[in-house]
């Protein structure tokens, strides 16, 4: 079952059942908290800029908003780069293939 | 087209499907093979379009699929045959019989009972071919359906 | 003699057609500048096969005791010249249908799948 | 120089041409008549590398099938490319 | 043979060369297909004239062959040139090309081009 | 009953053809055995695909041997000639850029497909003439003249015998 | 920009292919060629071919024209494909 | 006749003969057709299983087509002339996974496509995508490579452009035909500039008799091109999104497969075709783009809105896994330390696990397109109320793709990271961070489509489909489980075969 | 293996001529005019080819004049063809 990879090992029946007692401590830990919470208040509605709505759902393009938005300079770069025009599809091609000849011809 | 080409076209549908046969035929002796003959034969197909009309071919389209379908199973069933030592092995050459006749060794005038499974497959590649580009310049034809006026 | 001069030629269709992929935008262009790439590599296949003085590889009628060129690249050659029509009608088809759908070739304005 | 060799410079030369033509050329149709052009002489230079059976498959290919592939297919969309 | 040979070779390069100028000289493509259809056309039968008899001297399987294929060429040229000569000018003239200085266009006043019967739906393609 | 002739006749015309391009085959300028076998079978192929295709109303006639033999006539004898003068007529032309040019219109009375091709094809390659149009209905031929004289010209001011033996040879 | 590096990318890989046509043995004389003058020699032997390169196509190489086939197989299908009638 | 010498020929031979008789079947009746297909498949599959017990229990199989006994692979003077097919242990473990995402496509399709619209052609397509594959990974001569390449290339774009009703199939078609086509080219002129330099096809002969002129690496330039690009790393991936998202579902595991097989075509150039002038530029060339195929996908995922095209990023941020596995094996091959050929191992495991994991979020995403009518996140939700196995399913792909353990994807990463760490610790952190962002990914793809309140009602997913997917599952399960036993029997001697099986290769073939 | 050397030179006549109508084909005003180029063309490589044919005293080489003889309109047809709708 262990799958050596040189300096360390993998096996899933450890990893499982370190993963049971991991569980099991949270069990204990949540058997132990508040027993106050109670179904159908306010607490189980998502908090969406404090409207209340009904069905709500926050669709998969919210979220990470602000990830997103930190990393925007990037990211928009980087969609820029994929302008979806063939020929900058080739010339990605060309452009590889000369820095493939540049380290095939002068790095070797 | 008028009716110049028409009627030239008429003449030269059968002289170019013949010379397409002629050249699969005699693909293992002078130049040419089955894409080669393939190629020229759907020519045909390409005048008959141009001088035609698309419409008129709309009726071919089934056929020449058919045609490629059977070339193609006939080619790779050639290639079979040779199982019994190799894929692809050529047992019919040297044996007698159909192309089983040995072709003399050096400069010959050619003859055309040699070859083994070469000119059998000639002639399946030379069908699929045929069938192949003709339904694709059918196809091409076709699409849109406002060819002709 | 001429040296490498068909070669080079050749690396110059290919360049040629790499230009046109580059730097035109019609799709047809994209399309006729890639089968310009194909004709140079198929007559660098062709070219690496000649021998100076050769004559063709078939017996029929041939001068006895003559050098023939080589066959393999042409037999090649003719396995790509079929494979650069069937990419031909298949490109050209795909070209076809995105007109109907956009009604323009430039390439600038087919760029549905970006980002 | 022998002869063979001017005939063979001359042929890449013209293909070169019809090439650059077919690349240049903003009539789409025209710059398939180019190409056109250009794979004959193709077919051409095979014929003296000693290959008549590219040629014939060239010819084949390159004449007709391919320049009536192409000129469907701009009868299809649009001939003019636009700037 | 072999005079006659270079006479039927001069005689087709000329023809072949007079057809190429008058492609260039020419003002209007009507011209143009005027002069080069028919002086290619006249000049390539001397050329392949020239091959045929060449084919004819030498004899023998190869020679005969020769000849036949030639004169086929020929045969399969003087079918189809004048054919697609047609086809052009009548292209270039439905395609709204003016003759160059024309004194008179019977065609253009038959309005839209002459009828054209069938375009092969009805015919067995 | 038609159609089976329609096949035989194009087959074995296809096999004529088949006979040309294979010549010299076997010995002494004739044909190998094989030859002759394939060329059956191409030709009973060929004429299975095409046959209706080649024949229209009325072409039988094509097949009498004098036609073929006043074809060859036609072609040896006014065909090369008008031919001949017509390049040097064409020369002429392109060496001194003297022309006149125009679409002139006549109607030379031909009925069938074959000898309006006929005449078209004659008319193009040779002297200044080049055959723009034929009318399906009428049979009016559109020709462009490189040296109008006439605005209304008939047949024969435009293209000589050609019509007359056109009639002889197709119709 | 963009332009620019494209342009130089295709400088860079011009000047390398031009260098590779121009490295290679010179025109007309292969210096390995045991392969195909083995195909000279024996074709007609093995194959009973007068036709070299159709020996080797269809012999040979037999299994590259298989693939060749299929190409062109595979291109009817996928043209079919596009320009099919669309039934709704 | 004997079965097993000839497997390697009627393992790809079966599929196209069966692919040319398809049309001709369905012009019959649709069910002949379907019982045709599985025939097919079903020998296809077997033979190929045969060929890997045979290739893993005796050793490299060759098969010389055309020669009088098929092991007859040198003319005499000791030069191959004819076409060989050469399987080693990596050729085997492709064919393998071929095997497995075919199966599963073809079981996918009969209900997720329509009779009407083109059915019989995609499935056509299909198998000639999985004979061009098989093809490509058993054969031993370059220009036959190339003729694969083709098939490959052209079948794909067709089924990249089944649907033709709206204007992004074709434009996806179009875009990806251009790229492969140019990089066939490349491939090809590469064949060319090396069969004038050196006369011959072979892989094994031509491995030999590389040398490192000039001539030869500009040639290695063109081959490391096209085949990458074919491999879809960035930046040459342009095209991968594009075509995995428009493509049909059961069309998309195959494409998967299918770069996974440039990715055998690029190592067999690499390792086996230069392994003689092996360098380690080029070692550190595939890894540093395999850093940024990790990075760059992962990070376009995030910020996608379309379902399809945000799991195709997934898709070709994995395949920086292999490259950098591979790569880092590349790059220490010359001194060989251990961790080498664990990257390797890794790299070649996670072609495995990429093609069961993805496969299963694939069809996932295609049973959710059927069921909801479009993929815009932004407009799904809820789709878990109706569709509980694919819920199931789709969380379970994507957090093995995501590289939780127990999943299969773990135990892949795990050994890439690990000896990535010991070449240099920045291409780890950088690959975990990648693991990273593509959990993330998931987590907003599965919350924006399947959680939250039942927007619309959803149709059902027929139960072949979710039989295919359960297939795809239990493997993800199992992989997972028990990685160590599929990594001793499979992904080991696969890798040997890379790391140092060069030598065995060239004697297979060369006989010395 | 040039055997024949006046069948080379006039084939060399040829080139030189084909060149002059490669010029008609750039600058030509309309397409047509190109086309008529194309056509010329087509027909003066016909000749070469037989003319070279004879030149190498090669039969088999005469099968491709025979080939380009016969198909080389039909491209030039589909040309005409498609001018023939005019600017529509």
């Amino acid at each position: 079952m262990t799958l050596l990879t040189g300096h360390g090992f993998w096996n899933p029946l450890l990893w499982l059942a370190a993963a049971a007692g991991v569980t099991l401590l949270a069990l204990v830990v949540w058997s132990r908290g508040r027993r106050d919470y109670t179904r159908g208040t306010d607490g189980e509605l998502p908090f969406l800029s404090g409207e209340k709505m009904e069905g709500a759902h926050v669709g998969g393009g919210h979220l990470y908003w602000g990830f997103v938005e930190g990393l925007r300079p990037y990211v928009e770069r980087l969609r820029a780069l994929h302008s979806g025009l063939v020929n900058d599809y080739v010339g990605w091609l060309v452009v590889i293939l000369a820095v493939v000849f540049l380290i095939v011809l002068v790095g070797g | 087209m008028s009716v110049v080409v028409r009627t030239i076209a008429r003449i030269l549908v059968p002289v170019i499907l013949a010379f397409g046969g002629y050249v699969i035929l005699h693909g293992h002796l002078t130049p040419g093979g089955g894409f080669q003959g393939g190629a020229v034969a759907a020519s045909a197909v390409a005048l008959l379009l141009v001088a035609f009309g698309a419409p008129s071919l709309k009726k071919l389209k089934s056929p020449l699929s058919v045609l490629e379908d059977l070339g193609g199973i006939a080619f790779v069933v050639l290639a079979f045959l040779g199982i019994g030592t190799t894929f692809f092995f050529n047992l019919l050459a040297g044996s007698g019989g159909l192309f089983g006749a040995a072709s003399p060794i050096g400069p010959n005038a050619g003859f055309l009972n040699t070859g083994g499974t070469v000119p059998l497959m000639n002639w399946a590649v030379g069908f699929k071919v045929l069938g192949g580009l003709g339904a694709v310049m059918v196809l091409f034809g076709l699409f849109g359906g406002d060819d002709d006026r | 003699m001429i040296g490498n001069a068909p070669f080079v030629v050749c690396m110059v269709l290919v360049l040629l057609g790499l230009w046109a992929l580059l730097f035109r935008r019609n799709l047809i262009k994209v399309v006729i500048g890639i089968k310009i790439i194909e004709n140079g590599v198929n007559l660098y296949l062709v070219a690496t096969g000649y021998v100076r003085g050769g004559i063709v590889p078939i017996y029929t009628y041939a001068p006895p005791d003559a050098a023939m060129v080589l066959p393999t690249p042409q037999a090649l050659t003719l396995t790509s010249i079929v494979i650069g029509l069937a990419t031909t009608a298949l490109m050209l088809a795909f070209v076809v249908v995105i007109h109907r759908h956009k009604k323009t070739l430039d390439g600038r304005k087919v760029t549905e799948l970006s980002g | 120089m022998t002869l063979l060799a001017i005939l063979q410079v001359v042929i890449l030369v013209l293909i070169v041409a019809g090439s650059i033509l077919a690349v240049w050329l903003k009539d789409l149709l025209a710059s398939v008549i180019a190409l056109a052009g250009s794979s004959l002489l193709l077919a051409l230079q095979f014929y003296l590398l000693q290959a008549p059976d590219v040629a014939i498959a060239e010819a084949g290919v390159g004449a007709a099938l391919t320049t009536a592939i192409f000129v469907l297919a701009i009868r299809k969309t649009q001939r003019k490319e636009e700037e | 043979m072999n005079g006659l040979i270079y006479a039927f070779l001069a005689v087709g390069a000329a023809f072949n060369a007079l057809g190429a100028v008058a492609l260039i000289r020419f003002p209007d493509v009507y011209t143009r297909i005027h002069g080069a259809t028919k002086c290619t056309t006249f000049g390539s039968i001397f050329s392949i004239l020239a091959v045929a008899v060449y084919g004819i001297v030498q004899g023998g399987g190869a020679g005969g062959t020769m000849a036949v294929r030639a004169f086929l060429a020929l045969v399969f040229l003087l079918l189809t040139n004048p054919t697609g000569s047609h086809a052009l000018a009548r292209a270039a003239h439905r395609s709204g090309i003016k003759p160059f200085r024309a004194v008179v266009d019977r065609l253009e006043e038959a309005g839209h081009g002459p009828r054209t019967t069938d375009h092969g739906s009805q015919e067995n393609g | 009953m038609r159609r089976v002739a329609e096949w035989t006749t194009t087959a074995l015309l296809v096999f004529a053809l088949y006979l040309v391009f294979s010549a010299f085959s076997g010995r002494w300028g004739l044909w190998a055995p094989e030859e002759l076998l394939a060329g059956a079978v191409i030709a009973l192929l060929v004429g299975l695909a095409t046959g209706p295709l080649v024949w229209k109303r009325g072409g039988w006639r094509l097949l009498q041997p004098q036609r073929w033999f006043l074809f060859l006539v036609y072609l040896l004898g006014p065909f090369l000639y008008a031919m001949a003068k017509a390049n040097l007529d064409v020369a002429w032309r392109v060496l001194t850029g003297r022309i006149n040019p125009g679409i002139v219109r006549f109607n030379p009375d031909l009925k069938t497909d074959v000898g309006r091709t006929l005449l078209a094809n004659s008319i193009t390659l040779t002297p200044g003439t080049l055959t723009m149009d034929v009318d399906d209905v009428t049979g009016d031929f559109f020709v462009h003249w490189i040296h109008v004289t006439d605005p209304s010209p008939t047949a024969d001011a435009v293209c000589g015998p050609f019509p007359k033996w056109a009639r002889r040879v197709a119709e | 920009m963009r332009r620019w590096i494209v342009l130089a990318a295709f400088v860079i890989v011009a000047g390398c292919l031009l260098l590779g046509g121009a490295r290679m043995r010179p025109f007309g004389a292969p210096r390995f060629d045991l392969m195909d003058r083995y195909f000279n020699a024996w074709s007609q032997t093995e194959t009973a071919a007068n036709n070299v390169v159709t020996a080797v196509v269809f012999d040979y190489r037999g299994y590259d024209t298989l693939g060749e086939a299929t190409v062109l197989f595979t291109a009817v299908i996928g043209v079919a494909l596009i320009l099919r009638r669309l039934k709704r | 006749m004997n079965l097993t010498a000839h497997a390697p020929i009627l393992a790809v031979a079966v599929p196209l003969l069966g692919a040319f008789a398809l049309p001709l079947w369905a012009k019959l009746h649709t069910s002949l057709r379907d019982l045709w297909l599985v025939l097919v498949a079903g020998v296809t599959g077997a033979l190929t299983v045969l060929v890997a017990v045979q290739v893993y229990t005796v050793g490299i199989q060759v098969y010389t087509l055309g020669a009088a006994w098929p092991l007859d692979t040198l003319a005499p003077g000791g030069f191959p002339i004819r076409i060989i097919l050469t399987v080693d242990a990596l050729s085997a473990f492709l064919g393998l996974i071929t095997v497995l995402v075919a199966v599963v496509g073809f079981s996918y399709a009969w209900r997720y496509l329509n009779e009407d619209e083109g059915k019989t052609l995609a499935l056509t397509l299909g198998t000639l995508l999985w004979a061009g594959m098989l093809g490509m990974a058993f054969t031993g001569d370059l220009f036959n490579l190339f003729v694969f390449f083709e098939v490959t290339s052209i079948a794909a774009c067709g089924l990249v452009g089944y649907r033709t009703w709206a204007s992004r199939g074709p434009e996806a078609a179009f875009k990806t035909m251009v790229m492969y086509t140019v990089g066939g080219l490349f491939v090809l002129l590469a064949i060319a500039l090396l069969y004038g330099e050196y006369g011959a096809l072979n892989l094994a002969y031509l491995a030999r008799q590389i040398s490192g002129s000039v001539v030869d690496r500009i040639a290695l330039g063109l081959l490391l091109g096209g085949l990458l690009m074919k491999a879809g790393a960035v930046p040459l991936h342009m095209w991968a999104p594009d075509a995995y998202g428009e493509a049909p579902a059961q069309a998309v595991i195959l494409l998967v497969a299918n770069t996974q097989i440039s990715l055998y075509a690029l190592f067999r150039v690499l390792f086996t075709l230069y392994g003689g002038v092996a360098d380690p530029a080029i070692g550190w060339l595939v890894v540093s783009l395999g850093t940024l195929t990790l990075l760059v996908a992962a990070l376009m995922a995030v910020v996608q809105m379309d379902l399809g095209r945000l799991v195709a990023f997934g898709a070709v941020s994995q395949i920086g896994y292999m490259l950098l596995g591979v790569g880092v094996g590349l790059t220490v091959i010359a001194a060989r330390p251990a961790y080498g050929l664990v990257a390797i191992q890794g790299g070649i495991f996670h072609m495995l696990n990429d093609a069961v994991a993805i496969g299963l979020l694939f069809l996932a995403v295609g049973a959710v397109e059927k069921a909801a009518g479009n993929r815009n996140l932004a407009n799904l939700g809820g789709l878990g109320h109706d569709l509980t196995w694919t819920t199931g399913f789709f969380l379970l792909g994507s957090l093995a793709l995501a590289g939780i353990p127990p999943l299969n994807g773990f135990a892949s990463k795990l050994m890439i990271y690990q000896s990535s760490f010991l070449l240099s610790p920045i291409l780890s952190a950088l690959a975990i961070l990648a693991s990273i962002l593509l959990l993330a990914v998931f987590v907003k793809a599965f919350q924006g489509a399947f959680l939250g309140p039942r927007l619309r009602k959803a149709e059902p997913v027929p139960v072949s489909m979710l039989v295919a997917m359960g297939v795809l599952a239990l493997g993800v399960l199992a992989l997972g489980l028990f990685p160590e036993l599929v990594v001793r029997h499979l992904v080991a001697p696969a890798a040997d075969a890379l790391w140092k099986g060069r030598d065995l290769y060239l004697q297979a073939v060369l006989g010395r | 293996m040039i055997v024949a050397l006046p069948f080379a030179v006039a084939g060399l006549a040829m080139l030189g001529f084909i060149l002059v109508c490669m010029v008609r084909l750039g600058i030509g005003p309309t397409a047509a005019d190109r086309a008529v180029a194309l056509d010329t063309i087509n027909t003066l490589v016909v000749a070469t080819m037989v003319l070279l044919g004879a030149a190498f005293n090669q039969v088999v080489l005469l099968d491709v004049a025979l080939v380009y003889a016969l198909l080389s309109y039909v491209g030039t047809l589909y040309i005409a063809r498609y001018l023939e709708r005019g600017l529509s």
